[in-house]
């Protein structure tokens, strides 16, 4: 039995004005906010909100792998563990794993591991968990943004950050950062992500119907976004430097210090 | 994992001990202190009640969702309320991947027993209809960091997110179960406050709300879950042993403190309004 | 579909003549019975009939530990197993080993542990299986009690035997040692354990809604209660013995020794 | 685990085999002799029938649980009985704790067969309602010592069980199965006796009833189920190899043994009377 | 298992690179050359659809089975399809056995999604009544051999499949779903050829349709799936990295090439003829 | 829901002409044929078709053994595994391995390990992934009969093949080798392999209701039905044989041998 709510997709994605529904521009992203260290018994972590997503990452090692037998030899391995909490969608996800999180754990190594320098750490893993509080669409883009940020946090070496956002087509139109209600009411979904050292990608997913000049523009935008994110996870890992610098002239000041 | 344990117990237990029984504790705390909790509710968008409590360097995030099933038969006009606990592996290296394991599985039933014998969740107003409908609520708590005491923080994060819940009223009509336009929001769920307050013993020293490092050395724990005026739930747990004496000590000593921390906590103001 | 069988939980709990359903007195015991090495692989075992229950237990160990990692390598572990025959309840328990089984093992280990000297035994584990064939209320605390008898029965040191046995309070008064229909009717249920060596609580949970002073009068009862079962596990222990002794009088008898 | 074994291998095989080669058996019986069978019966209370049986120092105890479901539908006026067998990890070092094992699956498979094929239980009398309603019966054994050929000991626990059970009848109503206050107890569920008979097989050697150490040391089994002048099932397990005529020898010397056996047990002594 | 992958990359992956950088294949084919499909359908008995499909040494066995069911709420009036797949620890030393692996996994849901955005399957003509009862098409691939590039395989043995079905015909009546003797064939339940391609990378240059030696040394792939003249899904996976250019270059070439092995391949011959 | 199919179980199962329903006479086997090396990975393999039944096998080893510690120190281990596609049955299968699925790899393992030396090769264990594709009655004779070719395709030392037929009852006469519709609707079941090398019967078993003369016709026209199948398997093998010699032969002459 289910309770009857009677469905509020709505008709139109966009407004009398012109705007999204939430009263966003197509090229337009939603509230972005992010947060390191949020984990005290992590190695490294991070914590975002985007939207309604509420998002938290743990990264641990280099450690040993347990089971063994998926060590390497010549080289570490890293290992994604995305996960959303029962409670973060419309109803209610079961308590275990499920396959879509699997899967979604392997894209985001995949989509991460071009900035890590895998070789330096033969035989260890570095470990990485994400928790999806609150859901509300691209998360599989927040995750991989705020793991990237943790792994920063946590000193980890890598070649650059990587920066993800999802591009979509609504009512005919092309627009960026796919609100859930965009995601599911939409017609395509595109996520993709840079690693800015090399300005390539390393995630791209497609699920929609687009002829070649439509993806050609998705692309450009979703670049254009990511460019704006990017700087947001660079200030959260300044704010955290400053906000230790400070705490430090701090104690220095209230130990009386001679300035 | 169990060597992070082993190497804490033979620097720091020496240390905990010595301080304890000089009556201190390693953070400064009186033996019958809580840790500071921080609480803020509703935060999750997509759940139907939310908490998120930190008791200390512990922290848990608890959500609310529902479904509308059958009663129990032998309860045909109460409603259903679960508890579930995850231990994260993001919150700490002592936390494995895999199915629930035995901690998370004390920590979800010694929070849920003390509510259930608590008159807490009014279950008889989560009936939709006799022996047809009736509300199933699932609160699944998170572990974000652990920081000792889970089981305390648990409990109020439990309470919390009961309190600040907000569920679609539903009415029982010939075409199924139809949403009323209202919700069903603090009172309608929650009736008594029941607070659960876990002792650590080591050697023969008792104190509240151990910190990880008392709690990774500690013989022993024992939970007390209490109303205003009544023991509900107790649980032991470890190979430590507690005299009669202590137990009654413990018991008297919960209904006080209990007291004391209800009122300062004061949950209450975690109900939504909604216009 | 089930089976109607009209439900027969009574109203009451005592009968008129102030006796509980099954004619005993607030502070009598259901009749109960053990018996040792009944299981003749095992290193030590234990049988038990209290009331309606019936209850195995046999002993492995010290031996090595499966899977490895459980092992610690400064002490022995003790792992305790504690299963219900599908049969052994009402409605048809499932087979598998459910989150109920595996938590009650986890009680009556912390309650057994304090006895052992584990430090002894570096690495291994005594494994103790508990089999529940017919269940009647107080499961746990006759496990614990026959699973003690089959430690001892296999020869491990111990500070002393374990007792347990439940309080309870039906219709509103305190007795001792419910029965399965009092366990479900009644309004309150306190399982707890003593271990003989410092006449302390190594189990004690407690389910229901007490003031202080009932609760005292609880744990008073609790012990003596304790006491009387002490006796019948170290007649067990005695008969045993005993019976060892007069098979070896009557060999020798037999064998025509010189009396 | 398997190091038992080996170690048995190695020094006990020998003394096994020469024995043999003499028609000796290490326990003192002749090739085609039973251990002692103790049968009790009906002593768990919660269970609609039970049975005890000890053959030598195997032990099985079983019992019979029902339920009510819908018949398959290629058979709408036939009840079902399930056989479930559990080697317990409390009966031998050599059995491991998890999911049922290969060995418990066939322990319960071969047993389920002996009886299934053998117009043993009146699957028609435990129709409650064609098409609607039957009885499901659950037979589980669990074995509580490993003294060798579980699988005889296992079909006299079965077939014991089957004949003492007491199932509450039911009559199909309006309103739902109702208690007729009466009882389906022996031949109401039981017909035929089947009995199945296990021979081991050393080298060329075969004999009956293999105990533990025969067992962990023959090269293969083989299990015949008989009832009064039929062959109802056979199994052979482990890697021997049996020649046609032995096989045929061994069909024939079942039935013969399994007569003796039906008439010494006298099973139906175990139905139980309900006043 | 890996050691296998390890050897590999160190011999050949040299190999394999310098003659890509003469833009030469291993096996002699040109960077944009698909290997030889070949194809048989309809050849299992038991299955409502079938398909034998290579790619060059890669094989895959595909069969559709059927159930009834009720639709999603939201989607009342549309039937549903699902794919499953299975790499067989029979068809490489690399398959492991157990449950399906992120390998697995990850072929399904790529061929599923080519599939699924394409307007391929007509879910609405799988309708048998509005929320009710639709059919729920099962389409599971076994892969037999593994030699690389499994996805392009699979999408073709998926659509194959389908093309091959004969699902009998459902008519909703008072007494449950009759068949008519009618069969759902076709065009029934296929509307537009999705075809997904595959493209390994290997440094900086990229090639279509990997071959086993070549899969096992790339640094990533990129999966397109296309109809007539859209791009219905892309997957990239493994730790290579694409650039803009790249990626629109693929998206071009993909719609090209698709269209050329649409027309070789002519599916539409294997819809089935039953008189 | 299902779809009602009126159910097509034939009252009888044979003709008016004596025949059995697809046209054989009782001792006649169905159409059979064999092939070797049709899995490219694979150390050995081989294909089946016998009536509708399709059955793949391939083998592995010797090779390591996961886990562990199944390997045994003194001997090979044989490890059958037998899987049935999902879609190989009338209703389809769950994908995930049954308990039957279990019982008859096991079955095969006992059936087949009579015939290695697996004394030759300690700690390792060979491997055969049987996969049913299409299912016909008999599967479990049939997988015994590719299975034990793909082990001679692998070149592993065997001390004979072993062949594998079912042998039954249908309406009161035993006929041999029942396709799927005879397994179902017939009265009884008798499965045998012979191991040629001792002339015994390594697999041997039946469900139904024989007496003692019906079983010894049972085994009788059981032996005779497996020596016609044994030459379809030896055939198999010669017919690989020739065509590599073919090829060697053909190469030769394009080569250019002097011939």
């Amino acid at each position: 039995m289910v309770l009857i709510i009677k469905d509020e997709y709505p008709d139109k994605l966009f407004r009398e004005d012109g705007k999204r529904l939430d009263g966003r521009e197509k090229t337009e992203l939603r509230p972005l906010k992010m947060e390191v260290g949020v984990i005290k018994n992590a190695d490294g972590s991070a914590y975002l909100e985007w939207g309604n997503n509420k998002i938290f990452a743990a990264v641990y090692g280099p450690r040993e792998v347990h089971p063994h037998h998926l060590a390497k030899p010549d080289r570490g391995v890293l290992r994604i563990f995305y996960r959303m909490a029962t409670y973060s969608v419309f109803d209610r996800k079961r308590p275990a794993p499920g396959r879509r999180e699997k899967e979604i754990s392997m894209i985001i190594s995949d989509c991460i591991e071009p900035v890590l320098f895998l070789e330096l750490y033969p035989g260890t893993a570095f470990e990485v968990f994400i928790e999806v509080i609150d859901a509300d669409g691209g998360t599989r883009c927040a995750s991989t943004t705020v793991a990237s940020l943790a792994l920063a946090d946590a000193g980890v070496p890598m070649k650059s950050l990587v920066t993800a956002v999802a591009v979509g087509k609504i009512d005919g139109e092309i627009v960026v950062d796919l609100s859930g209600i965009e995601d599911k009411a939409g017609d395509a979904d595109l996520p993709l992500a840079i690693t800015w050292f090399n300005d390539e990608l390393s995630l791209l997913q497609f699920d929609g119907s687009m002829d070649a000049d439509e993806f050609d523009t998705c692309l450009k935008l979703g670049k254009e976004a990511a460019e704006k994110i990017y700087q947001i996870q660079l200030d959260a890992l300044r704010s955290k430097y400053i906000s230790i610098q400070e705490s430090v002239n701090q104690s220095s000041n209230t130990s009386g210090g001679d300035e | 994992m169990m060597d992070v344990k082993r190497v804490i117990s033979t620097i720091e237990r020496k240390y905990i001990v010595n301080n304890l029984k000089k009556e201190e504790r390693i953070d400064g705390r009186g033996l019958w202190e809580f840790r500071e909790f921080q609480i803020s509710t509703d935060m999750v968008a997509s759940a139907e009640g939310s908490a998120d409590v930190s008791l200390g360097e512990s922290r848990i995030i608890t959500g609310l969702k529902y479904d509308i099933g059958e009663p129990f038969p032998d309860l045909p006009d109460e409603g259903v309320c679960t508890i579930m606990a995850e231990l994260l592996p993001l919150a700490s290296p002592l936390f494995e991947r895999g199915p629930p394991d035995e901690q998370s599985i004390e920590l979800a039933r010694v929070v849920d027993r003390g509510i259930r014998h608590a008159d807490c969740v009014q279950t008889k107003k989560l009936c939709i209809k006799e022996k047809e409908a009736v509300y199933i609520l699932f609160v699944d708590m998170y572990v974000i960091n652990h920081g000792g005491n889970l089981i305390d923080c648990g409990g109020v994060s439990a309470l919390a997110t009961l309190i600040s819940a907000h569920v679609p009223e539903g009415k029982y009509t010939e075409n199924g179960i139809e949403w009323t336009g209202n919700y069903l929001m603090g009172e309608d769920i929650v009736n008594e406050l029941p607070l659960v307050l876990t002792y650590g013993k080591i050697e023969d020293m008792v104190f509240l709300d151990p910190c990880l490092p008392e709690e990774l050395v500690c013989d022993g724990r024992l939970s007390i879950s209490v109303t205003e005026d009544k023991i509900t739930s107790i649980q032991k747990s470890g190979s430590a042993t507690f005299s009669m004496d202590e137990i009654q000590m413990l018991g008297k000593k919960s209904i006080e403190i209990g007291k004391e921390l209800r009122n300062k906590l004061d949950l209450w103001q975690y109900k939504v309004k909604i216009e």
